[in-house]
């Protein structure tokens, strides 16, 4: 594996990672429970897919294959998506998704505060202008994690059933292979399991005020980021996701 | 007419912004508050239609830019209800006189979005629609009103224009993005038509809102006014509007066309429309399934503001 | 509009038909409420597709342009879809599954029926095999929907409020275009209003029997068989279905 | 043993049939109702995996061979659960107990299906193996079991040919087919070899299962007859079974090949693996929401017993 060839592939985890929490969470578009949860929901994926804009972009360019953000977004199947299995997973309902979102914002501002000193500087570039989107997902997925968890019985219950469903998909996000340790030779990535305590810190604190117990487990899905094995939910997206394109390869639009 | 009444009418005639505490009359109040809150409902009911298509968007591009725009009109609808709010009605009230069907949403909604296509055509033509109605309503009397809808017509027409271009991109795409586009304007022109209203000699209230200048100008004149606007842009694109009877009146200086069939918008009204109990089924259900949530909220406020309490 | 046109859109309308219902039917597979109606799903469904290929390859034939069933079933667009709406309303739950089950298998077996005798030779060999399939077919949906209109309060409720939410989608069996009237004409199908009086006869006994009350209007939903506007599920239910083939045009399988 | 037991197992060794009505040790009974509810219930959930693609199916042709498939499924947990209803347990009962996790199904089915060729996989290597498990079971010594092997054998050979006939035209397709073909064989391998169950030396319940005739040969007989069987199959199709160990032993007649990763066994056993969370939510899920269905079922069926009756 080369240096070019690593480097791609880490930028397909990081652009398969919003594409695909991008698309689940515009699911909810026109849904979800008030107003205003429509409106930040709907601005979530949308900074999303602008970011995933920007990694795969430039994960195009490094392959230098011709692919674009396009091609790579709507023309690879299952088995080249490189994102989390965490954020595949269904939306369930709005504490599920919330709570996705919150596990996934505070690993993703962590990662990204040490990508924006990445020796790589078009990285470090992406990685600055994500990492401010980023911190403002965190805080509003946060303080609903909070609120809900800390709100009524019901809420408190549903919060819980999110975090241990969700719970499993926690542990690839720190499972580094030969990709991640290129990327940390190579100074442009750090070793994923260097994100872990400051990670499991900002959990602790955050879950603690919102009353939910983190499951006593260590056990870890894993088979998304190297693609080895998505879940079935993710073949399901891609039908929805990539119709157009593949019912229409010839057009632009 | 009594004094208060008089001077009231003076103000509104001197183009003075009436604002939520001053006197008004009741039924200004009530027709304002059905007229803002269908408004509301129609930009909330409207994600529906184009959500359709976020999951689906062909490139990244096009589907950042319907959410940017189906997170501006779940906006739209957050300033209108606000504005309503300013009347003395709960935006929780007005949803559930949606829900429950007691307050109409914009009937256009009610149609499908079948192809890609849709998205253009539901933002060159209904959201053309749309500016042409709001349009003189940013002068519209009623101070709240006036400044929500200047506000939104600043973002539809920048909707209006992504719309165009995706209409642009399919009539000048593949012969399926031809048809496609064809087609989406055969199914859109009629309704767009009606988004209007009935024409004036068949509506009730037209007089009064005018004088109140809640309503600007008549249907007739505003749909003409869309026609004229929108033909040579489907010239443009080499699109045929569905209309034999399409032509160009010199004398007039305007186009002569056919009318839509009112008993379709009839149908549509009484909740017949392709589309109507989808739409109001989601709206209902996601107002039920979010209601845990809502529930949760206050109860961490409450707890939240209690605590602060004690410990002050 | 030749003979032979308004004989492929009549193939259509028939293959479309069974091809979108059994569709819809196996979306079930494996989630019924009972281990025999996951049976009986699978092979209506089952039985609905062999239709398709019937219908359809004969469509394809008619139509003397190289496409065969699978072309058609799978790399059609939406607007070249001619089922009637009925058959592309979403599942539900197993009460208004079985409900669309059986206001289809009612006009399907006369239908079918009187096609037995079709002018065109092909048409009458597919309705004679069909029609054993679908009397089957209404027997079943039939004694389902009396067992669950008059079972509990709770299932009677849920069956009346799939009938009112299905009854606009009936009318649109019953009325006829250029192709119908071809198609009478040639004595290869009957006149589509001609079928109502035994449709009615047939639904009110079965209607009456189960307890529930036939919504009094006429107001219709029309085109699906047209397929000048079919409803926004139509879509998405394709996106699924034909995936694999949009997906890999150069494939075979 | 009894003199009870003493008969009871001279007739097993006399290959006799033991027939519902039959004396019987009490846990004879107890690991056959195990052992025939594990097997019931990994049809039902075995459903899952292979429903996840019928409404994907590549072809009519394809589509309608699934569905028949998965109905014989649904039709072998018929007859298994028959047959474990005559030892005195209901169905509702053993499915409460596959409900609430108490009792288990095939660790196979909690791996995803990914691509079209997993349904050959499936077909190929899991009915394979299933077969392999179940020939032996036509002789077993309990008669209802004997017979229900027996039909549902007849179809599983047939359900094999077809898998193995999707992978051959995988395996001959476009590059894009041949990936697919040997990813899928790629992942089901290991979990194949596991359908077997761990190693004898590990198997607690084996020699008095085998004694009774419930288990007719051991676990590592029938992985080693299943791979002797499957690899010549793999050469054909051109795909490389994922085994760096796997060599042909000339002096045992058998291949050589490495043990599957135990630990991920028990993982899966333990609700680890891919989709247990999810197969048996599914299965949770249509259980609740089919409650009403069956309640007025039996609501219905009573009514009409009851106006019989009053008729007679």
């Amino acid at each position: 594996m080369t240096r070019d060839q690593a480097l791609f592939e880490f930028l397909c985890r990081m652009g398969d990672n919003t594409l695909i929490l991008g698309h689940r969470v515009s699911e909810w578009c026109g849904h979800a429970p008030v107003l205003e949860e429509d409106i930040a929901l709907a601005n979530t994926a949308l900074d999303l897919i602008g970011q995933t804009q920007l990694w795969l972009g430039l994960a195009g360019e490094v392959e230098g294959e011709g692919r674009d953000a396009d091609k790579l977004a709507f023309h690879r199947d299952a088995w080249d998506f490189r994102n989390l299995l965490l954020v595949e997973m269904p939306n369930g309902d709005f504490g599920r998704t919330l709570m996705r979102q919150f596990l996934f914002d505070a690993w993703h501002t962590i990662l990204l505060g040490r990508l924006m000193t990445s020796s790589e500087p078009r990285v470090a570039e992406i990685a600055e202008k994500a990492s401010k989107e980023a911190a403002y997902h965190l805080e509003r997925s946060a303080d609903t994690v909070v609120s809900l968890g800390d709100g009524t019985e019901e809420s408190h219950a549903r919060m819980q059933a999110a975090l241990d469903y969700l719970w499993p998909y926690v542990g690839e996000m720190f499972v580094a292979d030969a990709v991640d340790q290129a990327m940390a030779e190579e100074g442009i990535a750090p070793d994923p399991a260097s994100l872990r305590p400051e990670y499991d810190a900002l959990l602790g604190r955050v879950l603690k005020e919102a009353t939910l117990i983190i499951p006593d487990s260590h056990f870890a899905h894993k088979g998304g980021r190297d693609g080895r094995m998505h879940s079935e939910h993710l073949g399901h997206l891609l039908t929805q996701m990539q119709w157009l394109q593949r019912a229409y390869p010839d057009a632009r639009w | 007419m009594t004094e208060e009444e008089r001077r009231f009418q003076a103000r509104v005639d001197a183009n003075e912004k009436i604002e939520p505490k001053d006197w008004m009359p009741e039924d200004y109040r009530k027709t304002l508050i059905r007229q803002i809150g269908q408004h509301a409902h129609s930009e909330i009911v409207g994600q529906l239609p184009e959500g359709n298509w976020i999951t689906r968007a062909p490139t990244l591009e096009r589907k950042a830019i319907l959410l940017a725009k189906v997170q501006d009109e779940a906006g739209h609808g957050l300033y209108l209800y606000c504005a309503a709010e300013t009347l003395g009605v709960s935006r929780d009230e007005l949803t559930e006189q949606l829900l429950s069907g007691k307050m109409k949403y914009s009937s256009i909604f009610n149609y499908p979005t079948l192809t890609w296509a849709d998205m253009g055509a539901v933002g060159w033509l209904v959201d053309g629609a749309a500016i042409m109605n709001q349009v003189p309503l940013q002068r519209t009397s009623f101070g709240p009103y006036s400044r929500a809808m200047i506000r939104i017509c600043k973002e539809e027409s920048f909707h209006q224009r992504q719309g165009y271009d995706i209409m642009m991109k399919m009539a000048q795409g593949t012969p399926a993005q031809k048809k496609m586009a064809q087609d989406a304007l055969n199914r859109f022109w009629y309704p767009s038509l009606m988004m209007f209203g009935p024409s004036d000699k068949d509506s009730v209230h037209s007089a009064q809102s005018m004088a109140w200048k809640i309503k600007m100008n008549t249907n007739d004149e505003l749909r003409q006014k869309f026609v004229d606007q929108t033909v040579p842009q489907a010239d443009y694109l080499g699109l045929t509007v569905p209309d034999d009877h399409l032509t160009w009146n010199e004398e007039r200086g305007h186009y002569d066309f056919s009318e839509p069939d009112w008993s379709e918008f009839y149908d549509v009204l009484k909740g017949n429309g392709p589309c109507n109990v989808d739409r109001l089924t989601a709206r209902r259900e996601a107002w039920a399934e979010g209601q845990w949530v809502r529930d949760a909220m206050l109860a961490h406020a409450r707890k939240k503001a209690a605590t602060k309490v004690a410990a002050e």
